[in-house]
């Protein structure tokens, strides 16, 4: 986890709030499932959600043109450097969205002699948003984005249609 | 171009765009004779070519020019792409140069370079008398029509002779490594 | 404008003018186009495509812009250095001269050369050398194969391309692409050349690397093709070059088959671009009707089919100019 | 003729070049200005689906490549001298440049008819060793 | 001389995966190349291996039921199925008649769930995006039927021990009805946009076959071993639930190629809906959970083994007890595991191209394999 | 008089191209390198006939019908040396002269 | 040569076949549901996450921490307290904590609670920024529904009662063992009595 992200060369508050306007809107997910929860993302990014509608629809097979890593199921260990890796070969900068419990804590996977997993992707990796369920509706994932979004801007969306938890 | 600074004629910027010119031919050569990557040097060769047209149209031939980057780059320099990747290993760092051999190779190129530069400052060339001015490509294509057809055809046959000979190389010179 | 014209002459304020505006169509057709592939594609599939960034997704790609803008430029340690940080910027050369030649109307056009098709014809080749250029330095297994795939269909359909563009220079007798459209005053060259239409249409969809024919950036067996190591703006820039080249496929076609700027009622320009996004849906609807064509079937496809009926193509055209 | 004539849409295409580049450099120049950083063990590591690479990317490839790019070279040449001979079509000739224009292209062909032969098209993997 | 002699091979390694967009998940095929050309497919499995068969052998009978979802997320209910069965057979329950039916009908939903995921994603694979979308949208519709019932999209845990909780209601069977017709209705246009398609025959006809006693040899079962030509199913041979009561055919191909293993997944959809059809008609009236489920699980001691016909193939569940509330030992015999043993043969002297082709037909589900 | 106006100018620069690719051919050791410079030469060739065809030949268009055969010969030339590279290569090896001089014996 | 023809004149109508189905669906009205502005109604048996149920009756929940769900549950995740108060039939939860990250939404817990007090709730719109946001505490989730449809909020009871009423419950344990023992003996004295009773009877 020695991860980090360094400082743009050039700072400026009016900049960076474009900036991080524009990386909210436009969230280019990893083409990255690893286990139920993929299907999931994918009936998300399909027609019935169309996870396109918020510019997070481009699901970009290298890591080199992401922004977004959606951990989309089990982390197993053996699987667990090659998420490091893709993590790290993404260019910031750069958000991890752990989907599903098994991302988020090894979900139902999870009990004291568990030999095969990594609980949680956290454990690896920065994660910004957690997304429960096994496997999430693709409405809680597409919730996951907005409130993603939010934490990027620091201050919600420009639209409001937030409303009371339901 | 009636540009207004005195130092800004046509003149002096074609000059300079001239000089600019030769100096990507130039550059490129050297590139394409000199990197150590072969890559590199192919690309060399594209920048050089790239210049080479550009002295084409300063002849006065954007005809010629545009069909040696069309010809040049596009084909050749991609082929001999492609043969780089069949044959050259890449991955292995080239092999040390040949001390020996690169200052024959300068030796000899310079003595050259010397006699036929002595040689071009002698010779007074004169133009031909009567000078046609007609430079379209509509005139290329009758010469080929005309006075050329038995070249034209002629270079149809040299390309199938040389395709053939080299689909038969490159396909039946495959033996056990 | 009077200021420009008296500085540099009438030639140079038309080019400087020319630039700038050519400068802002690219951005901005990019800009559009790539929303309005997301748009075509996400009604196609049933779906609205972008909806919430500005109206109907209007600003989507301004956002996607200014996001890549403020990426990360990784520059791996493996890569060949200046050739990867040189790609870019070549892929992009041969874009913004195409305009040069290309006119929108009767006196939109920024320089009418005699040698104008062949102009945009010998630059797109640096188009091929920057792929080239970018899969090699990469130094990425999939980069490598992306680019030779690439290069090798580019030059695959540069020949009938090439050759469709000939039976129409034969009609015509001229490379000016004003002449080609004037030609047409009167009918235009799909009636008489359909089959040079669908000839032409196909290899620049090769051309262009759009699906079916999409096999550089095949996702499913090679991520990401030639710009898998390119990150952010240089990604971007690609990007942008690939959506210019689009337009500008989908010009010449307008212009060598489609009549350029003539039409009825409306002005010449406003013809011309409607024609032009015409083409580009269609390229776009092939691409979200199609599966991927196998890279051999692609190639032979090539060399079997379309570069036979282009040169019968051409030889009857010739014929019946002759007897006619 | 001080200037050739030609030089008047060098002009054009040579700021354009430098247009073109300059556009394409800007915007790179700004990135690296307002990007932040990002640090890690494998960020500069060549991308291979997650996985260390195995060996250099500068492979060898196919045979197949290099003979499609040489039937590529051979037709070039030909559109090279085509264009000319197609402005000059029809000006003045009975039938004699259609003639011409067919043996050119027929002979050509016979590229295409020996390739197809010789099974250039149909890929199929040739044992290197057999 | 040298030190260019040394080299003697031209071929080199490529890694498809583990994060590959065409590796369905995270399978990893280490690949040696000649140019274009595999000359050797080496799948490495376990990046989703999570140990389900451990995790068996430390909960009780009921606490496994959710896990088995997990393994083949894509037709849970079918696993579900199997396990319930085989611990019935252990118990000796006697399941009600509508209980079979209900289990019939929803399995037979899953599987058509499973095989439309399948019918877009391999199209995906083959670079088509769009019929991806449309299939989609069918399986929402279906995903919305399955979510009524049991309350989840993906995962089922539905199934009990001698039934079912959750009875069916009259919208359920008319919404079965009316995606029966509406999926029949959509098959004009999946032809015309795929089956016909040139580009995609080109594709996949004569790409990828397997013969009858490769098959046979590997194990291989479910639609490839039917594509090849094999009329072998298990809800036929060992017609287990209320499979004996409908009519529905067992789709066959001819060469075994990836054409054939498409229109075989096509056909078998239209078999599923024969048999929802049918099962919606004969709906039996009764109860829908055996009368006399004890509260603690606990088989005697001994072993047993069940089959089910799952979208991929044929599951079997071999459990063996020693008396106790956890299961001694659970072993799975996933069919994808089998299927994907050929996958190294099938893509050697091949292209990329057909490799990924290839894998897509096997329509493989990773944690299946892994476990 | 201009730069771009002199006969000499073209020809000191066909020259200079000349003498680049003489060199690469003598000191370079690989093969398609070899081919690179020849090609640099042909190029200077192409660049003499132009100039004289723009300075001095009587019809313009002969020397650029020359040229255009140049470009030919050139294609073809380097499709069957790049032929001959590649067997060369799958033969030995290695595309480096001296190998190949080395092999022959 | 006429296969050469009619295979291309096939492929290029097949082509054409799919071309007017992806148009067809290109004027065809959208499916999607635009999740934040619409949203599609949940079917009553959604399992989002499980919760306890507001009983119509008490209007509070009915967990009487009888450990059924816990001890069922495959993850083991459910931790939960239960006191009984005095002047109450049954124990009472006094802390339920759902650490929803483990859950599987199998719904045992659901099925197995002998009074129904779970239910699956129907909310789905459950995402945080840490681990900690996805565990659930029942009683708290609780008061937010009841506050929400305005029903008088169960009091969760704090640390000293809970204390107190383990205390009173023990003291009335105790009370009741005396009780019992008392009653134990004095029924042994009377089994005693009895037991030469019946000695005699026989
Ligand atoms: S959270 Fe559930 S659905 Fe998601 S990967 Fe884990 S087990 Fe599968
Ligand atoms: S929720 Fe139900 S099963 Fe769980 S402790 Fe409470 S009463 Fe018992
Ligand atoms: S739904 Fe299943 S996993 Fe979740 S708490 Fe209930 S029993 Fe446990």
């Amino acid at each position: 986890m020695e991860t980090k992200t360094g400082e743009p060369l050039i700072h400026l508050g009016v900049l960076e709030e474009a900036l991080n306007l524009a990386r909210a809107n436009s969230l280019w997910p990893l083409t990255f499932g690893l286990a139920c929860c993929a299907i999931e993302m994918m009936a998300a990014g399909a027609a019935r959600f169309d996870l396109d509608r918020f510019g997070a629809g481009v699901f970009r097979p290298s890591p080199r043109q992401c922004d977004l890593m959606i951990v989309a199921g089990t982390i197993s260990k053996k699987m667990a450097p090659a998420v490091v890796r893709l993590y790290e070969q993404m260019p910031a900068p750069k958000w991890v969205m752990a989907m599903g419990n098994c991302a988020i804590s090894g979900g139902p996977f999870y009990y004291p002699t568990q030999y095969a997993i990594v609980p949680g992707a956290d454990l690896i990796i920065p994660v910004d948003v957690y997304v429960p369920g096994c496997p999430p509706r693709p409405e809680t994932l597409i919730e996951g984005i907005l409130i993603l979004e939010e934490k990027i801007t620091k201050r919600g969306r420009l639209r409001k249609f937030r409303d009371a938890k339901g | 171009m009636n540009a207004v600074s005195a130092w800004l004629t046509p003149q002096t910027a074609a000059t300079a765009a001239f000089v600019m010119v030769i100096g990507l031919t130039i550059v490129g050569a050297l590139i394409a004779v000199g990197a150590r990557n072969i890559f590199h040097n192919v690309l060399g060769l594209c920048v050089s070519l790239f210049g080479v047209s550009g002295i084409f149209l300063f002849l006065n031939s954007p005809f010629v020019a545009l069909m040696e980057i069309l010809i040049y780059i596009g084909a050749i320099c991609v082929a001999i792409c492609f043969a780089i990747m069949l044959s050259e290993p890449m991955y292995l760092p080239p092999p040390p140069r040949n001390k020996v051999k690169v200052l024959g190779a300068a030796i000899g190129a310079g003595g050259i370079f010397v006699f036929l530069g002595l040689l071009l400052k002698k010779t007074q060339w004169t133009a031909a008398p009567e000078r046609s001015t007609d430079w379209s490509v509509t005139t290329i294509g009758h010469y080929f029509l005309t006075n050329y057809a038995l070249i034209f055809e002629l270079v149809s046959l040299l390309l199938l002779v040389a395709m053939i000979g080299a689909i038969v190389t490159a396909r039946g010179g495959r033996s056990k490594p | 404008m009077e200021l420009v014209a008296q500085l540099l002459g009438s030639e140079g304020a038309r080019m400087v003018v020319g630039l700038i505006a050519v400068i802002a169509l690219v951005s901005v057709n990019a800009l559009f186009l790539i929303w309005m592939e997301r748009k075509v594609a996400a009604h196609m599939q049933l779906r609205p495509g972008p909806m919430e960034v500005g109206p109907h997704g209007a600003f989507q790609t301004v956002a996607d812009a200014i996001k890549l803008m403020g990426k990360e430029l990784i520059t791996p340690a493996e890569v060949d250095k200046p050739i990867f940080w040189l790609a870019p910027i070549v892929i992009f050369l041969p874009v913004l001269l195409s305009f040069l030649v290309i006119p929108f109307s009767s006196t939109w056009i920024i320089r009418d050369m005699d040698v104008g098709i062949l102009l945009i014809l010998a630059f797109s080749t640096l188009s091929v050398l920057s792929i080239l250029m970018a899969g090699w330095s990469s130094n990425n297994k999939y980069a490598v194969f992306g680019a030779i795939r690439s290069v090798a269909q580019n030059i695959a359909y540069e020949i009938p391309l090439l050759v469709t563009v000939m039976s129409i220079i034969l009609m015509v007798g001229s490379f000016k692409l004003t002449d080609i459209v004037a030609a047409q005053s009167g009918l235009w060259f799909v009636v008489v050349q359909p089959l040079a239409f669908i000839l032409f249409i196909i290899c620049a969809t090769a051309e262009t690397n759009r699906a079916p024919f999409d096999i550089p950036e095949a996702e499913s067996e090679l991520v990401a093709g030639f710009h898998t190591e390119y990150t952010g703006m240089r990604f971007a820039l690609f990007f942008l070059a690939e959506y210019t080249n689009m337009f500008i496929a989908a010009a010449v076609a307008t212009l060598l088959f489609l009549g350029g700027w003539h039409g009825p009622f409306l002005p010449g320009v406003v013809w011309f671009l409607i024609k032009v996004y015409a083409v580009i849906f269609l390229l776009m609807w092939f691409r979200w009707t199609f599966p991927r064509t196998r890279f051999d079937q692609l190639i032979t496809f090539a060399w079997k089919i379309l570069i036979p009926l282009a040169f019968v193509n051409l030889l009857i055209t010739a014929l019946v100019l002759k007897l006619r | 003729m001080e200037i050739p004539q030609a030089l008047s849409d060098f002009w054009f295409v040579l700021v354009f070049l430098v247009a073109a580049g300059l556009f394409a450099l800007g915007p790179l120049i700004i990135a690296k200005l307002i990007a932040p950083r990002s640090f890690g063990a494998a960020r500069d590591a060549t991308y291979e689906c997650g996985m260390p690479t195995i060996g250099s990317a500068w492979i060898q490839v196919g045979m197949i490549y290099y003979l499609f790019a040489l039937l590529f070279l051979a037709f070039d040449v030909d559109v090279l001298f085509l264009f000319p001979v197609l402005l000059a079509y029809g000006k003045g000739y009975v039938w004699r440049d259609f003639i011409e224009i067919t043996i050119f292209i027929g002979i050509l062909s016979l590229v295409i008819v020996y390739a197809w032969c010789r099974g250039v098209f149909s890929w199929k993997r040739k044992q290197v060793n057999p | 001389m040298t030190e260019l002699l040394g080299i003697e091979e031209k071929t080199y390694t490529l890694n498809l995966g583990p994060q590959h967009p065409s590796t369905h998940g995270v399978l990893r095929v280490i690949l040696e190349m000649d140019g274009e050309f595999i000359i050797k497919a080496e799948p490495v499995i376990g990046y989703g291996h999570r140990g389900h068969e451990h995790m068996a052998e430390n909960r009780n009978y009921t606490q496994f039921l959710p896990n088995l979802a997990r393994v083949d997320y894509l037709h849970a209910l079918a696993y579900n199925q199997c396990y319930c069965m085989a611990v019935e057979k252990f118990l000796d329950l006697k399941v009600p008649e509508r209980a079979e039916y209900i289990r019939v009908i929803t399995c037979e939903l899953n599987r058509i769930t499973s095989h439309l995921l399948w019918f877009g994603a391999y199209l995906m694979d083959l670079g088509a995006f769009t019929p991806f979308l449309y299939c989609f949208d069918d399986r929402e519709h279906l995903l919305d039927l399955l979510d009524g019932l049991t309350g989840s999209r993906l995962t089922y845990c539905f199934f009990r021990f001698g039934g079912v909780p959750i009875d069916i209601d009259d919208d359920f069977v008319a919404g079965c009805r009316a995606f029966v017709s509406r999926l029949r209705s959509r098959w004009d246009d999946y032809n015309n946009l795929v089956t016909k398609n040139v580009i995609f025959i080109n594709r996949t006809r004569d790409v990828g076959i397997i013969t009858r006693d490769q098959c046979i040899k590997y194990g291989i079962t479910g639609p490839i071993l039917r594509g090849s030509g094999i009329p072998y199913d298990i809800r036929k041979s060992e017609a287990y639930s209320a499979y004996p009561e409908f009519d529905f055919e067992i789709p066959i191909g001819s060469k075994g190629d990836i054409y054939d293993r498409y229109i075989v997944r096509l056909a078998e959809m239209e078999q599923s809906c024969r048999i929802i059809e049918q099962a919606c008609n004969q709906l039996p009236d009764g109860p829908i959970m055996a009368e006399k489920v004890p509260k603690r699980i606990k088989p005697p001691v001994g072993e047993v083994y069940q089959a089910v016909e799952t979208a991929r193939g044929s599951f079997g569940m071999y459990i063996v007890s020693q008396g106790d509330v956890k299961p001694y030992r659970i072993k799975l015999r996933t069919p994808s595991f089998a299927n994907m043993s050929f996958f190294p043969e099938m893509a050697v002297d091949n292209l990329v191209a057909d490799l990924v082709a290839n894998l897509g037909s096997i329509d493989v589900v990773i944690p299946e394999i892994d476990r | 008089m201009l730069l771009f106006n002199q006969l000499q100018t073209y020809l000191f620069l066909a020259l200079v191209l000349f003498v680049i690719g003489l060199y690469g051919v003598l000191a370079r050791r690989s093969l398609i390198a070899i081919l690179i410079s020849v090609e640099l030469i042909l190029n200077a060739a192409s660049i003499n006939f132009m100039a004289f065809n723009r300075f001095l030949a009587p019809h313009p268009a002969v020397g650029q019908v020359i040229t255009l055969f140049i470009m030919a010969v050139a294609a073809a030339e380097a499709a069957i040396a790049l032929s001959i590279i590649v067997a060369v290569y799958r033969k030995m090896r290695s595309i480096n002269v001296e190998h190949a001089t080395e092999l022959r014996g | 040569m006429m296969s050469y023809f009619k295979e291309i004149a096939v492929g290029f109508w097949s082509l054409l076949g799919g071309m007017a189905v992806t148009i067809r669906y290109f004027v065809k009205p959208i499916v999607t549901v635009q999740y934040p502005r619409e949203k599609i109604p949940m079917s009553p048996r959604y399992r989002g996450y499980p919760q306890f149920v507001i009983d119509p009756e008490t209007q509070t929940h009915t967990c009487i921490a009888c450990e059924m769900c816990s001890r069922i549950c495959p993850s083991q995740l459910i931790t939960l307290e239960g006191t009984k108060f005095p002047g109450e039939k049954q124990k009472r939860a006094t802390r339920y904590v759902h650490e929803h990250q483990y859950c599987s939404l199998c719904g045992l817990c659901v099925e197995v609670c002998p009074t129904t007090a779970l239910e699956f709730s129907p909310v789905y719109r459950l995402v945080g920024f840490s681990r900690e946001d996805c565990v659930l505490d029942h009683l708290t989730l609780l008061q937010a529904r009841q506050q929400a449809a305005g029903l008088p909020v169960t009091k969760v009871p704090t640390e000293e009662e809970i204390s107190a009423a383990i205390a009173a419950e023990a003291a009335a344990k105790e009370a009741r063992e005396k009780e019992a023992k008392a009653k134990a003996e004095a029924k042994k004295a009377a089994e005693a009595q009895a037991a030469p009773a019946k000695e005699d009877k026989e």
